[in-house]
């Protein structure tokens, strides 16, 4: 058999799917951020960005653009109504206060007692970023993962135990990544839904910590997206 | 009578001097002070300590401040140059030139409300278990680990706002506000521009910030329209 | 669809329990939830623990928890009730049947705020060398004698503002804002009376709580005007 | 020589002569919120009061009435244009982080090195009250004290050390009394003004601890108000 890995486009929608109506969610750059397309008819999620924006609406057309009104990827942005705007600390305040319901981030690695590194790949040259990270892993109610399953060079993500410097320790929920839906539990990494076309042993063997199958394991869908 | 209002960016950064600590607003494009930044060079400050979320916004904007080796310090939670190769300040930072104190951005705004605020330190969690935080006083609340982190204060402020009153009150388009905000009560002298200085005094729901924060008000263009 | 209305005081304090902690927003008549203070009697709500700036406004609208003994401990920066003779908080702190917490009032506010913050201590050079930090942990920075104070949380927390929407967003009149903005942040289930549910959504600039702190919502009239 | 110690009106007044323009001003509940009533015309002195309002106005009168806008007295207030409102914890964090020029606070006693004392009375029966003097004795930039310079009883409220519990140490900076106007200084208590028909000796004996008079030592102002 063979299969396809999902793009960027349906890891965000899958990812997206599980956004329940009336959360409050914090989406990181790159692919998080592409999440907002592809919410569920009828539901309302609020978006918050942490430079100060809860009701973040959709990107702004170039009649909209408005260069003091962004989010936190410096993206133009609308509002949607009812949305508010405060400053950088009262983010905060409702990020480390558990007030975001659900924080979707990329990742560089997942542990499987849900240790996450997404902050320092260790660029020769480059500086740190922290960012609001270590914020929304320590403060949201849930912390969800999306990423590539395996790196360029084919090195597995999902790890035993993190080899670059962690976010934050014991803090990812799920992992949505090209091949597969993955949890994180006490017993370690759960996958709920595996690509077609690819076998579990594939899956395990692109992956870096013992995987368990849950018993209604599904198929991970691949939109037209 | 209360007037804040300078006129020449000259009078606006009167007293920036050797070896001060200067905080500066802004996040993604909004409320960054570009009009102060660019000015700075100018001035006889040398020796500087830098509190801005982002070291690039001062690589881009007062790029001069580092080639002649002025910036000692910075506090930031993003001291990553733009593009694949090393700026000036990742130079600086690798050969020593310049030390940084790397926050969390959560913990970074904190800090800096807690400097305005008289509180000179507080415990959080972000952090435990990550390099950021090593050699930092740990201790459990609740059983949750926290780190001690300590707060901000600076000699200047410099910052971007939409409004103002001859009070300082400001008013902020959009998310001009973000670390502004808090910055402004940090800060022994707030300089800050300013699209407009209204005709009498701002209107109670307008006032972001209450003047009692800011020391100098300044009306200059958006240096994002040169 | 997001949707905090409620439609009866009862559905408003429902799950209001056993030995729970209740904040009160309100100051100087204020922002005060008369109408919630009142029902407060009405539930099963014993052994409680309250957060109020002033016990007199519990006294004075919810007499017949203290009548009934189902206040066990309070936290407030004002103990004292109305008139020369006791009270009966008063009679009830002096036979032990009510313990107190007091704090300054800048603490007890401060408290407040980092209970929804996430931050679980901070330091406050407020209340040194006075009886009321006696015990608390001590600490000099900057030379300056501070002392550790905690984060201050709650089940519920009742309040009154001027004006909602269904998101919870909340928008207060004058002066009303005081503790509430900052106790919204701090319980698990915030419930506000207001004057006025709107149709549709508050504007952004009306907009003084966002609504992720808020659980509950119900109109309900002045009761300053009963 | 004979005297009339001044009323709480002129203590307000002569109180009120040394807020200069510009200054930001909390008054405390009693006869500091008098001074509101006689600021020097031409001066701009704003009124900071703890529950979240800077441009305190004017007393509102019967149609200005809005339940909705009190100072931290419980009195229904005007705003000055400029005027501005924030949370409790703002305002504190404004309190405490050293913005507030001068407070104008009752006390009970004030002792040579400048402690206060001015929240608990001991009133056997009633329980404490705090409020917000602990903070703005220990963060405004100036703790200027108006009381009666003695107490009914005629014992002294200027002391070598407060009897009752201290609000906060050290932070006294000038008392206005009815019968003087006294500096704390690092040695000790300084008279600047003292009444006239009033003797030097007279006022020490009234006075707890020791009295060091000013080389220009001047008449205290018994203006009509």
């Amino acid at each position: 058999m063979s299969y396809k890995a999902l793009s960027r486009n349906q890891i965000a929608w899958r990812a997206a799917q599980d956004l329940e109506d009336g959360m409050v969610v914090n989406l990181g750059l790159g692919m998080p951020v592409l999440c907002a397309n592809y919410r569920p008819e009828g539901r309302e999620v609020l978006l918050q960005s942490e430079n100060g924006v809860l009701g973040v609406g959709p990107v702004a057309t170039p009649e909209q653009e408005d260069r003091d009104l962004t989010d936190a990827g410096s993206q133009l942005i609308t509002l949607i109504p009812g949305a508010s705007i405060f400053s950088s600390s009262d983010s905060f305040a409702m990020i480390r206060g558990g007030h975001i319901d659900v924080t979707l981030l990329g990742g560089f690695e997942v542990a499987a007692n849900g240790d996450l590194a997404n902050w320092d790949a260790d660029m020769p040259g480059k500086g740190p970023l922290i960012g609001g990270a270590m914020d929304l892993a320590v403060g949201a109610k849930e912390v969800r993962i999306m990423m590539q399953h395996n790196t360029r060079d084919g090195s597995p993500r999902l790890l035993e135990k993190c080899n670059y410097k962690l976010t934050a320790p014991s803090c990812v929920t799920r992992v949505y990544t090209d091949l597969a839906v993955v949890d994180v539990t006490a017993d370690g990494f759960v996958v709920r839904e595996i690509l077609d076309g690819l076998s579990r042993d594939e899956l395990q063997a692109k992956t870096g910590a013992k995987l368990t199958f849950a018993p209604d394991c599904g198929v991970l869908k691949t939109p037209a997206v | 009578m209360i007037d804040k209002r300078v006129a020449s960016i000259d009078e606006a950064l009167a007293g920036l001097g050797d070896g001060m600590t200067i905080m500066f607003g802004g996040f993604g494009g909004a409320g960054v002070p570009i009009n102060l930044m660019r000015a700075l060079p100018g001035t006889p400050a040398n020796n500087l300590t830098i509190i801005s979320n982002s070291v690039r916004f001062l690589e881009d904007y007062a790029h001069a401040l580092f080639e002649e080796k002025r910036v000692r310090h910075a506090v930031a939670s993003a001291a990553r140059s733009r593009g694949a190769a090393s700026g000036i300040s990742e130079i600086q930072l690798a050969d020593g030139t310049l030390t940084l104190d790397i926050a969390p951005q959560g913990s970074f705004a904190e800090r800096i409300r807690a400097g305005g605020a008289g509180i000179p330190a507080f415990y959080t969690p972000t952090g435990v278990d990550t390099p950021v935080v090593e050699g930092k006083e740990h201790r459990e609340f609740n059983g949750r680990m926290c780190v001690l982190e300590t707060a901000l204060t600076a000699d200047f402020t410099l910052m971007r706002a939409d409004k103002a009153d001859r009070y300082g009150n400001l008013y902020f388009r959009g998310t001009q506000g973000n670390f502004g905000r808090d910055m402004a009560a940090a800060a022994k002298c707030t300089v800050v521009e300013v699209r407009e200085i209204v005709d009498g005094l701002l209107p109670q729901p307008e006032i972001h910030v209450p003047g009692v924060f800011v020391k100098r008000i300044i009306q200059l263009p958006d240096a994002r329209d040169a």
